[in-house]
């Protein structure tokens, strides 16, 4: 008899906008992380400005996963089963900053994502579940 | 004996450590949120602890990559602050207190707690931002410290309920160790704040005012919380406010509230801060 | 959904893998030992199960220095044999089964346990030889492996009864996978053995007897063993036997003891082995 | 109130002959395990046989245990924190047997060692506690 548990696992998947970073993703984006993470020293950061392509080729990522890296697709590589907190570590490197590098996902320009935050930031009203669309 | 003196939590925000460090406080974007810290400032030159159990959560720093711990203590003689990118923070190493750090362990291994030592790593903002905002920018940090990691990032996180006894069970520890010492336990991370896809930015005041105000006297209201809860209402990141359970745990029941500050935004999140002395 | 068939227990000691790897398992030394896995070695041709938690420990091989954690769940794609010091073991490679190995870590977590992943790492004779012992030379492992490493190294290790509560969670974790999966159970390490000091070379065949004798059918006994008197009793190595309880525990009530082995000496250590078959 | 525990950490001190390795003694080792540690890649190996010494001082170990190390006495190099999971790479390294390392600390010939094995170990009779002399 399995047993009852205070949700399932799969509940974290009913919020809108959001990909809940489990197991099975930090293992898709295993090597694309591990890209991230190299990226925590000088000499990466200098190795991958000067030739993107070969550096990213100096991992065992997807090929979708590289391509969104060249593209700076954010949206893109948390669908791949990237994290924020590591996928970051290529804004820094490009020297945006983290506001900046959050925006991009957001649907919205850069400025009016910084307007919105000023005033308050995106209300959680309606956001909270896809069934219950509250 | 050792015992617990005060606990602090408060947001760790990336950006207010670049603020810090690049002398940009006084911005007119910045100045709200450093005054909601001139009271903590100015209270820890009279309550300096001896040691801190600082409790946070590594940003793909040092863990989350090869080793993916739920609760981890540090246990190297002394950390540096991690390069998140951009170089290291220009702050102070973080010292250790090894002996504490051994018996804290020790006793969460005995008491059930499955603890991960990790001999060697750097810290990141999740650590230093909040040593910068409450000690400043001294040459040295005036005290030892433990860090305590905390699994916010890969799901499912520990739960609020496991991170609640953690703390009950730290405060057990400390109170156990024979050398005379003045701990704080501090919980770092939240408030609101998602870093990811179009729901990016939410901010959740009422939730955020309402954790505040159950923390220092009505915690059980917020301990049973499940992870679900924390990530429809503050968003992603906003999960990170279970180290601020372990901290209140940590203190037991005669706690008083000395200050509390909560403003909204700094870079992507809302900044919630407080600071509870014991009474023992 | 799947289903834990069956458990298995057996000591480690790499001086066995050694007499596999170099063909010396005839030798008068050696024989004894090994026709003590004769029984297993038929009886996993109709036994070969989809996968096998295996819990060990590892022998400071890719644990232990930098990252000490009381429970780790191996979670890379697969694993080589560690070099221990004499090159690798001429073994294939261990192949994990992800699906299980994700959903076992995460149920693990939401039932209180705190499990570290390791995205990375090598497997040393704690897991080999025994894989060795039962399914002997093949090309390639019959079967997934989920590796699951205990501290018994450094103290305190997880008390006897956490390794049972961790076996009880696991088996509540494998019932719950959907996928049709036969799963094992295997603990290793043990029996009595210590490796320092002027007390080297101990055993204890009353000890490690009565510990096979109760195992089967009266686990209660065994779950309240202090490590102390592991220690005193077994040796500072013995405490491995906490492993064995994961195991039992795992394979809930309905348990048929298939085989049973106990041999000294295999180089320090006494060699004990048991087949069990679940009834369900 | 300090709680009751089921025993205390300081008990497992009461073994005869045995250390046992806690968190103190594995910070104490830290840099001594690492050398230990590093002897399992090959190139290692062979660095370390070529200039012992030499080899031992790219560590931060005490120099008590280079010392230790060198002469091979692994009774003073679990005194000075070791653990036999980490020294036995070293035996590895010299082609020793772990029998014939562990051997070396009981206070035995090599040789009575693998007799008292082959005739069943060492008895616990009388080497159970320091206290109960039991
Ligand atoms: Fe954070
Ligand atoms: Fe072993």
């Amino acid at each position: 008899m399995p047993r009852t548990r205070l949700y399932s696992l799969d509940e974290l998947e009913d919020i809108p906008g959001t990909l809940v970073f489990n197991a099975r993703r930090s293992r898709q984006a295993y090597h694309l992380h591990k890209f991230c993470m190299s990226l925590m020293q000088e000499d990466n950061r200098t190795a991958f400005r000067a030739d993107e392509r070969a550096y990213l080729d100096r991992f065992k990522m997807t090929e979708e996963q590289k391509q969104a890296v060249l593209a700076r697709d954010l949206t893109r590589l948390i669908e791949l089963g990237g994290n924020m907190y590591f996928l970051v570590k290529i804004a820094s490197t490009d020297g945006w900053s983290a506001q900046k590098a959050v925006s991009s996902m957001s649907g919205m320009s850069a400025e009016d994502y910084a307007r919105m935050m000023l005033e308050g930031g995106r209300s959680p009203e309606g956001l909270r579940s896809k069934r219950e669309g509250n | 004996m050792a015992r617990i003196t005060a606990g602090i939590a408060t947001s760790h925000v990336p950006a207010i450590g670049a603020a810090i460090d690049n002398g940009r406080t006084g911005d007119e974007y910045w100045k709200p949120v450093f005054e909601g810290y001139e009271f903590v400032k100015e209270w820890v030159k009279d309550n300096t602890p001896d040691v801190v159990i600082l409790c946070y959560n590594d940003h793909a720093s040092a863990l989350m990559l090869d080793i993916v711990p739920t609760f981890a203590i540090g246990f190297a003689e002394e950390f540096l602050p991690a390069d998140e990118g951009w170089g290291r923070r220009p702050v102070p190493v973080v010292h250790n207190h090894l002996d504490l750090a051994a018996h804290i362990a020790e006793q969460l291994v005995i008491d059930e707690f499955d603890i991960t030592l990790i001999n060697e790593m750097d810290v990141d903002h999740g650590l230093t931002v909040p040593l910068s905002l409450v000690f400043g920018q001294p040459e040295e940090w005036p005290c030892k410290v433990i860090p305590l990691a905390v699994n916010v990032t890969q799901f499912p996180t520990p739960s609020g309920e496991r991170c609640w006894k953690l703390g009950e069970a730290i405060r057990n520890a400390v109170k156990t160790f024979p050398e005379d010492l003045k701990v704080q336990v501090w919980g770092t991370g939240g408030m609101s704040h998602q870093l990811q896809g179009t729901r990016a930015g939410l901010i959740n005041a009422e939730f955020d005012q309402r954790f505040i105000d159950l923390l220092a006297h009505e915690p059980e209201e917020l301990v049973p919380m499940t992870r679900l809860e924390y990530l429809r209402e503050a968003g992603t990141e906003g999960i990170e406010l279970i180290m601020w359970l372990i901290m209140r745990a940590a203190l037991g029941y005669g706690v008083e509230e000395k200050h509390r500050f909560y403003r909204v935004p700094a870079s992507n999140t809302a900044v919630g801060h407080v600071v509870y002395e014991t009474r023992s």
